[in-house]
């Protein structure tokens, strides 16, 4: 098994369920997925292909949406399984049904971003602080931190 | 003079004033042995090679804030410490090191040693109610451990001090002291009985590998943890003082005790109970922290039966000799 | 009786603060839950807003132990978005700090492991003897913790034949007094009795929940990203993949245990096989659009940085996954069913490094813009305020014993 | 491997023998190894105001102030209460302006006294 191989695969058994996939870098494949559609695409790429382990979920912030990746490997290649989620409407399916080890990141997906996670299992916030306010998202582009001025004690 | 005696006993030698210099210097001695297994140095800058470190950590908690739980016990939660402190002092005392001579120190009676062994348990539900009374989980946690690992060790210590006790047909401390510098070949007879009070004293002090009850790293203080300041001093002080008691119990019971009047007497007393230290700390340093369903398994697996054994041995010695 | 028990953030198994909440039965832990969230410091944010260079030094700040570990993915990402290739006599630099990197984490994880086991003497020998990989860090880089040798293109500093001469020494003085002191551990019986059969975790479950490193191929799962994904030169180096099948916590140390003696033979054919030639090439200053996402195995596990530029001198977007945040969600799942007595080594055995694993957030304080600098009084304050608005029942904060 | 009763006790008779391995820092000193990031020291005369290193400074620590409109003369402002030591300014300024030193005792009680001003005279 090699990446492409892996790419012809995928082309063939689930080219109606995705909407491209092409082999970017060495042992990385870029698969661009419909939202509905993700749990679906996780679950043939880890029961037919190995790609058991999921490295990450990252999060960006493009404007008008979000784009979520997931990343999940085998011992040979990575897959960076892609979705796109409007910002009016910042609604993705949670993955632990078929990866339990995603809930952790989801969490962070939440706590960041301000997506949220359909049917996840424990939707408490995990990084923010307890008094964080409501509504208030640090890694979506339009949330700026203004810095204070620096402060130093003593005198001159 | 017949007053000014017992006075002397209980205030400077073996009372108070000698057992509070001398537990802290032992206590200076363990951490500096235990360094220097460890290639480390140990205590070195308060004092000469930081002698008076352990005074300077006594001193330095008297001065620390004196926190009391708000749901606390607070008369139960500041009477405990004090009560243990002066229950391992009351034991000090039964210790043979007064004159050796044919008139025995004033509080010395037939029996002392089951005394001795009693006054050395209290401490141990003492620390029991510092944990209970503490209204802490950690605390709780830690005094539940100090009783389960009682129920190990105790019957052991029990049955190794008991050996010697039947091979020199005695209860007092100071006849058994006299059998033994009698017929010091006899004292190989209990080496199975030493070994086993060791590790007991080990697990009655709570140090490595039986500090169970305030691991650290798993429950914070444990029985302490809600402990500061002048308390937590007389807790500290307190296990300095058990470790001093204990192993004198041991040299007087085990090693012959301490001949030769007042000043050969104290010498000997250093000698030995730095032995019994010493001892002590080698066994801190080697072991790790064992478990607590592992050390009541240790000591009723192995160490109960040993001691078991070690009585035996002595009746058939017994036998033989007399 | 069951009762729920915090421990941390402040406890001191832990050097970082974390807050595992327990739910306990006696000495078993029924159930346990994580509260991460004490140690944010908002760096993928601020890497946003700074430059490649700038973020060179701020990754490599995520963490102290595995700070080189943050750096190279970093930079291996970012030469893969400049698609500039890297000297190659760098790249052998880079692997041997990699590595030196390693032993020296390594190390310091049996010591800790003894420290939790209340095993001190092995603590202060281990810890004694890593000075020593602390030492050719030291000598070679010029820091003991933020080595800084990364810069894109290759490594800043070259190492001489003096240099070399003196790891290669100070190598073999470290080889064998590991050995000699691993074979001890090994054979005390309160050390290995406190380690064996503690925070099963089976191969099926590990898989599942994503564990890496150390914690996921002492489960038998053979993966490791220098074999899977190799970077740097990790493809011309011999070295094996070290698993154990004990899926315990004796095992996470066999599988450490095995990567100390691997590590010492991969950096003794780094050493020996060093190229000439230069040391770096130079790198440009803006990267176009892209991304990458780029894998390391640090010591505690796979390290993933998620990189993606657009165009100009600054990062658009940079995700850190560190190892240890991977792990959590199998230290829950080992904990369980536990005892208490195993909580330190259960959750030292993932090897936690627990700034690493949260980088994000704003202090509320700094927003407004006031001194951050209060005194103990006015912390005494905070807390007695705190305390009196928490609207306790009286029946709740009743002590259940 | 097997099991033995104390195996650590040979190692430690012989530690109690050896000499400690304990540094005595404060009271004796050990020497920093050649190369080592110790502070940051500016050569004004070499400086030719190209602000590489402004811009590169992770730490935002250094200020680079024309001193004059005409001349090319510089002054400098080290802000070593942010300085992480990394170096970056020496490997990017095009005229080896900068160097480090070996110093690495840095602490003192008033953080104003760690801004450090280098002025061509």
């Amino acid at each position: 098994m090699n990446p492409e191989t892996i790419i012809e695969k995928i082309n063939d058994d689930i080219k109606d369920k995705i909407q491209e996939a092409a082999l970017t870098a060495p042992r990385r494949i870029n698969v661009k997925v419909g939202r509905e559609r993700l749990n679906e695409v996780l679950t043939y790429l880890k029961e037919q292909l190995g790609f058991t382990h999921l490295g990450t979920i990252s999060g960006a912030d493009l404007g008008e949406s979000f784009e979520v990746v997931y990343h999940i490997s085998n011992a040979v290649t990575t897959v960076n399984v892609r979705i796109l989620t409007p910002r009016a409407e910042p609604k993705i399916p949670s993955v632990c049904a078929v990866i339990p080890g995603a809930i952790l990141y989801e969490r962070e997906l939440q706590d960041m971003f301000g997506l949220v996670v359909e049917n996840i299992p424990d939707p408490r916030p995990l990084l923010l602080a307890d008094d964080w306010p409501a509504g208030e998202y640090p890694l979506r582009k339009d949330w700026h931190f203004n810095r204070p001025a620096e402060i130093i004690p003593g005198g001159e | 003079m017949a007053i000014l005696k017992p006075i002397l006993y209980i205030l400077v030698y073996p009372g108070l004033i000698f057992l509070m210099i001398y537990s802290t210097f032992c206590e200076w001695y363990d951490r500096k042995l235990y360094a220097r297994l460890q290639n480390r140095i140990g205590p070195l800058h308060t004092g000469r090679s930081g002698i008076l470190q352990p005074i300077a950590d006594i001193i330095k908690l008297f001065a620390k804030e004196d926190i009391v739980p708000e749901q606390a016990d607070k008369g139960m939660f500041t009477a405990l410490p004090i009560f243990a402190l002066a229950i391992v002092c009351t034991a000090a005392l039964y210790l043979p090191v007064w004159h050796y001579t044919e008139v025995p120190s004033f509080i010395s009676f037939p029996g002392d040693l089951i005394i001795v062994v009693y006054l050395l348990s209290l401490p141990t539900l003492i620390f029991f109610l510092a944990g209970w009374h503490s209204t802490n989980y950690f605390s709780a946690i830690g005094g539940t451990r100090v009783l389960t690992m009682l129920f190990g060790y105790e019957i052991p210590l029990l049955l190794a001090l008991l050996s010697p006790a039947v091979l020199a047909d005695s209860w007092r401390l100071l006849e058994i002291a006299r059998f033994f510098q009698g017929k010091p070949l006899l004292m190989l007879v209990n080496i199975i009985g030493f070994f086993i009070a060791l590790i007991a004293l080990q697990a009655k002090l709570e140090r490595v590998p039986f500090d169970i009850p305030h691991a650290e790293t798993e429950i914070i203080g444990g029985q302490f943890t809600e402990y500061s300041g002048k308390k937590l001093a007389f807790f500290r002080l307190l296990g300095d003082i058990e470790m001093v008691v204990g192993a004198g119990l041991i040299s007087a019971v085990f090693l012959g005790g301490f001949p030769g009047g007042l000043l050969p007497g104290l010498a000997w007393f250093i000698i030995k109970t730095l032995f019994v230290i010493s001892l002590l700390a080698a066994m801190r340093a080697a072991l790790s922290r064992i478990r607590i369903d592992q050390m009541i398994h240790f000591s009723w697996r192995w160490l109960a039966p040993l001691a078991v054994l070690q009585l035996f041995i002595v009746i058939i010695i017994k036998g033989m000799v007399s | 009786m069951e009762y729920k028990v915090a421990l941390g953030p402040q406890h001191p198994a832990l050097h970082e603060p974390i807050s595992i909440r327990m739910t306990l039965d006696g000495e078993v832990i029924r159930d346990a839950d994580l509260k991460l969230g004490y140690n944010h410091r908002g760096i993928e944010k601020l890497a946003e807003s700074r430059t490649y260079i700038q973020n060179l030094y701020l990754t490599e700040r995520i963490c102290g132990i595995c700070s080189f570990s943050h750096q190279t993915c970093y930079t291996q990402g970012v030469e893969k978005l400049m698609e500039l290739v890297p000297a190659k006599r760098g790249l052998y630099i880079r692997t041997l700090v990699c590595e030196l990197e390693r032993v020296h984490s390594h190390l310091l994880w049996l010591g800790v492991a003894g420290q939790e086991a209340g095993f001190e003497s092995f603590f202060m020998y281990t810890w004694r003897d890593r000075e020593v990989v602390m030492d050719i860090l030291d000598w070679i880089s010029g820091n003991r913790v933020h080595y800084s040798m990364n810069t894109f293109g290759g490594v800043r500093r070259d190492i001489d034949d003096l240099q070399k001469k003196k790891i290669l020494d100070s190598l073999g003085l470290l080889q064998s007094r590991t050995e000699y002191y691993l074979n001890l551990a090994a054979s005390e019986p309160t050390f290995v009795g406190r380690l064996a059969g503690v925070g099963k975790l089976s191969k099926e479950k590990a898989i599942s929940l994503c564990a890496v490193g150390p914690t996921l191929r002492a489960s038998g799962v053979p993966m490791d990203v220098r074999k899977d994904d190799p970077y740097a030169v990790y493809d011309e180096v011999p070295f094996e993949v070290c698993t154990a099948d004990s899926c315990d916590v004796l095992g996470r140390a066999v599988v450490r245990v095995k990567e100390l003696i691997q590590s010492y033979r991969i950096i003794e054919f780094l050493l020996k096989n060093l190229p000439e030639g230069p040391f770096k090439v130079k790198a440009p200053r803006k990267v176009k659009e892209n991304e990458v996402y780029s894998r390391y195995e640090a010591p505690r596990g796979e390290n993933v940085h998620y990189i993606k530029s657009n165009g100009s001198d600054k990062p658009e977007r940079l995700k850190v996954r560190a190892p240890t945040l991977a792990n959590y969600a199998a230290t829950i799942a080992m904990l369980k069913n536990g005892f208490i007595a195993d909580i330190p080594l259960i959750f030292a055995a993932i090897d936690p490094c627990i700034c690493c694993a949260e980088r994000l957030v704003q202090l509320d304080d700094a927003r407004r813009g006031e001194s951050q600098i209060l005194t103990f009084s006015q912390l005494r304050a905070m807390a007695n305020e705190r305390y009196k608005n928490v609207n306790f029942k009286k029946k709740d904060i009743a002590w259940p014993f | 491997m097997s099991i033995k009763i104390a195996p650590f006790i040979p190692e430690m008779l012989r530690s109690l023998f050896k000499k400690p391995a304990t540094v005595k820092y404060p009271f004796e000193k050990t020497p920093v190894p050649p190369g080592f990031r110790g502070n940051v020291v500016f050569d004004p005369p070499k400086c030719i105001g190209c602000m590489i290193c402004v811009n590169d400074c992770p730490a935002e620590a250094i200020d680079i102030i024309r001193v004059s409109e005409t001349e090319k003369k510089f002054k400098m402002i080290l802000h070593n209460d942010r300085c992480i030591h990394c170096a970056q300014c020496v490997d990017s300024c095009p005229t080896k302006t900068y160097h480090m030193d070996s110093e690495f005792e840095l602490a003192v009680l008033n953080r104003h006294q760690l801004k450090i001003e280098y002025k061509k005279d």
